[in-house]
């Protein structure tokens, strides 16, 4: 399944919470590697991220994640690895190297399997040096790579970030994109920071709830400024 | 968070919250003294009364006392079953009464007043050095600020939890939710100092 | 010893933390008129990780909460009247609990030890905290004011040793988690 | 003293916790209306402002705002308005105008004053709608403006803003710009976010706890850039 994506399809599906819709019906094919999603605060990007892994059930219509429909799954499509916006709250347990053997251990691996697992996806991102370090000491940038292994060391066929270079300097910022460009996984980036989708040959606008553009980058941040404005 | 305060112009809105914690305290201590169950049934009824001018809609009044006069009536069945009827009845009149008092207390004093008062009565406590007395107030708003925070950040985690596969359990979403949060109360505190909110304090 | 800025801070987010448990609805026994409720699991949370007197204060504040009318005990109950139920001498003794548990932790549990004579250790205090200590307030105010009576109110507090116990081992694991991974903890005499 | 500013000195100030050295000694003057602070993660910037109003005391040398030593203030200086890096901690009590209102009591104000000051702090940026809302539901942008009136209520003579555009949309991150823009009082302002100090006379790069350059905008970043590279 890596490197190749999921098929991810949208039919009709929208979502309100009470009277106040937050994401439009919508319908809408993914596949691809990469996929930018922007917007204004609270145009509905999270939600509709949510949607695809389940953590979301739509209101009107369905989501299904290689012809499987995520309101069925009893928790989140496994498939579907999620950096939150804010990765302090992702963090479980209080040493990095545990938070990433936690998410392993439930899924049936030896100890020397996920030992070996938890290795080799921090050494991925030169990481090494984090495994012992308390996560909550950890700088901003140091804190989105822990999030990233934790997620990344189940083998999930794509990635949703929501955010990822929220606080980071040049540096981290620099680290975070060089991750990005170089997964063989599939992603979905959510983010303000329009550089870092610039590139991209698919880029989501969202605004009021409503998917406003679905182009290639320079298009839908066009779009964007004109509503921003 | 609603408040039990109730909007109104009775008799017990209008005496200083002062006199009515003081006269509670002491209606606390008095209905002890004496098991006379006619004095004890006046006392209820004159209670009743006082509760009645509050100015809550009838239904309203006893769905507020509900849970309380529960426990009581229980604590009452089970005296009832084992000592004689008596022995029942006071223990009932007598927190029927309290109940009724505080819970008019309760209803004619805002949480101002409240805060204004506790705070008031910890003043010349100053003089230990252990107390700020204005802390109270600071404290009891910082409270009602992080409960709906508390409960975000438990949903957030949950999520967490779920994103990932994982069970829910609660060791493993209480301890991220306390450290994140204890975490948080280090900036908060700065916070506090940095707008110089507690002048005196180092 | 006025209090600092961080334990003010400190004290009041636990309370806080008290007061969401509240959110989960209380279970009620009927045999006896107290309810099973997860606060009681906050306030050995609160000795066990913020020590005697910080802990003791986070209680008092939620009975502060309680006092000037605010719906913050299980099931939204608030306001004075609750101090007329039976169940007052439990919340009285609330604030002895996180005392004693706070107490003892700060004795018994620190940094060099190994991770399960720390938990074991909070278990324990937590115990004897939340269980020995509160059981002692509340069984005496059944027994007397609510007119229970001493061998009743005993046996029937009984009914909440298995979910304290639970609540105890839930708060020791807890307590160690947090001296793992929040050490900036003052540290404990 | 509003639009003035203060005179900061720092006098061979330094900051270490135990062995780690936070921030190198360091000779510095500080003055005029907009002043940027930029480097990398943990390189020493929130530190550097923390010792001015003395939330952070020095571990060597002295800081003076104004002549006055500010190891000698019991609590922070009064005088220098600070906005966290994260906004959602600075707002302390459940409602927007209370907690405007909060920091003036302490201050021995009549009730009238203290309404008066809310409603003009509020109206400056025109917030009015913001003062019955509850702290915990405003957007990112909503709160950084929040913050903003109950550090500006008290009228202190300079601000500092610590990555004030963190989290915030194209939208609210061009309005946090404006309201730094128009502010009357002097301020200094901590960012990754380059754009929002360009025009900057002065800026100060740190890095590694070092005062790494004191020049213009330009300068500056070129320097900070060779440094993530
Ligand atoms: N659980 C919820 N209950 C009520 N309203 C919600 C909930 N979750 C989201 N919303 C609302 O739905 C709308 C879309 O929210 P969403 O989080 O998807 O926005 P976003 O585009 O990710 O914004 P941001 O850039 O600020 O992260 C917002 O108006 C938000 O307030
Ligand atoms: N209370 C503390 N105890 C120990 N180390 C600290 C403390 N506060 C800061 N440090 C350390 O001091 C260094 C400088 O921290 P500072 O917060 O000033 O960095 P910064 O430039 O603001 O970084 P960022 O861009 O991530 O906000 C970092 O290495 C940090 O880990
Ligand atoms: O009125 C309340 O909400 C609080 C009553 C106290 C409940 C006590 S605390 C110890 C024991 N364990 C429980 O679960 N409930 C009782
Ligand atoms: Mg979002
Ligand atoms: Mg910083």
């Amino acid at each position: 399944m890596r490197g190749i994506g999921l098929d991810i399809r949208f039919e009709g599906a929208g979502v309100s919470f009470g009277a106040r819709v937050a994401l439009q019906p919508l319908t809408l094919g993914i596949s691809g590697k990469r996929i930018g999603v922007i917007g204004l605060n609270g145009s509905g990007k999270t939600t509709f991220a949510r949607l695809i892994n389940g953590l979301t059930k739509p209101s009107v219509g369905r989501v299904t994640v290689n012809g499987r429909d995520t309101s069925d799954e009893k928790t989140a499509v496994a498939d579907v690895g999620f950096i939150f916006q804010s990765p302090q709250n992702q963090i479980i347990l209080p040493i990095v190297k545990d938070d990433i053997a936690f998410g392993l251990k439930r899924r049936g691996f030896t100890k020397a399997e996920i030992e070996a697992k938890v290795e080799g996806v921090l050494a991925r991102f030169g990481a090494e040096a984090l495994a012992d370090r308390r996560a909550h000491e950890l700088s901003g940038g140091e804190l989105q790579v822990a999030a990233l292994c934790s997620v990344l060391a189940t083998g999930p066929g794509i990635l949703i970030l929501d955010e990822p270079t929220n606080q980071l300097d040049l540096k981290n910022r620099a680290l975070v994109e060089g991750i990005i460009a170089g997964l063989p996984e599939s992603a979905i980036i959510i983010t303000h920071d329009l550089e870092l989708i610039a590139g991209f040959e698919r880029v989501l606008l969202f605004h009021e709830g409503r998917l406003a553009a679905d182009a290639p980058a320079a298009e839908a941040i066009a779009r964007y400024k004109e509503i921003a404005a | 968070m609603q408040s039990l305060y109730v909007e109104g112009n009775s008799v017990m809105h209008r005496l200083s919250p002062r006199l009515k914690l003081l006269s509670l305290t002491i209606f606390g201590v008095v209905l002890f003294i004496s098991g006379n169950l006619v004095l004890l049934s006046i006392t209820v009824l004159l209670t009743a009364v006082l509760y009645r001018m509050v100015g809550l809609p009838f239904a309203d009044g006893l769905r507020r006392l509900r849970p309380v006069f529960l426990t009581i009536a229980v604590v009452a069945l089970f005296n009832l079953i084992f000592n004689p009827w008596q022995e029942a009845l006071v223990p009932l009149l007598r927190l029927t009464a309290l109940m009724l008092l505080a819970a008019t207390v309760t209803a004619t004093t805002s949480i101002t007043e409240f805060i204004d008062e506790v705070t008031a009565l910890a003043r010349p406590l100053e003089r230990t050095g252990w107390v700020q007395a204005d802390d109270i107030g600071l404290a009891l708003g910082l409270v009602l600020r992080f409960v709906p925070e508390i409960v975000g950040r438990y949903q957030a985690i949950r999520e967490a939890h779920k994103a990932r596969g994982l069970k829910v359990r609660p060791t493993t979403l209480l301890a991220p939710l306390i450290i994140l949060t204890l975490k948080d109360a280090d900036n908060i505190a700065a916070a506090i100092d940095a707008r110089g909110i507690r002048r005196h304090v180092s | 010893m006025m209090m600092s800025t961080r334990d003010l801070v400190l004290t009041a987010l636990f309370a806080a933390i008290i007061v969401a448990l509240g959110l989960l609805p209380p279970i009620s026994l009927g045999f006896i008129p107290v309810q099973i409720t997860a606060q009681s699991l906050g306030v050995m949370m609160a000795g066990v990780v913020l020590g005697a007197r910080r802990g003791a204060i986070a209680v008092l504040i939620v009975l502060v909460l309680v006092a000037i009318g605010l719906p913050v005990l299980s099931g939204g109950r608030g306001g004075l009247a609750i101090f007329a139920s039976p169940t007052a001498g439990f919340l009285i003794g609330w604030i002895f609990a996180a005392f004693v548990t706070g107490y003892l932790s700060e004795r018994l549990v620190n940094h060099q030890q190994s991770a399960l004579v720390q938990t074991v250790s909070f278990f324990l205090t937590a115990m004897v905290g939340g269980i020995v200590v509160l059981y002692a307030f509340g069984i005496t105010y059944l027994a007397t004011v609510a007119g229970l009576g001493f061998t009743k109110a005993f046996v029937g507090s009984m009914a909440f040793i298995p979910g304290d116990v639970i609540k105890a081992f839930v708060a020791a694991l807890l307590g160690r988690a947090v001296m793992v991974g929040y050490p900036l903890l003052p540290s404990r005499a």
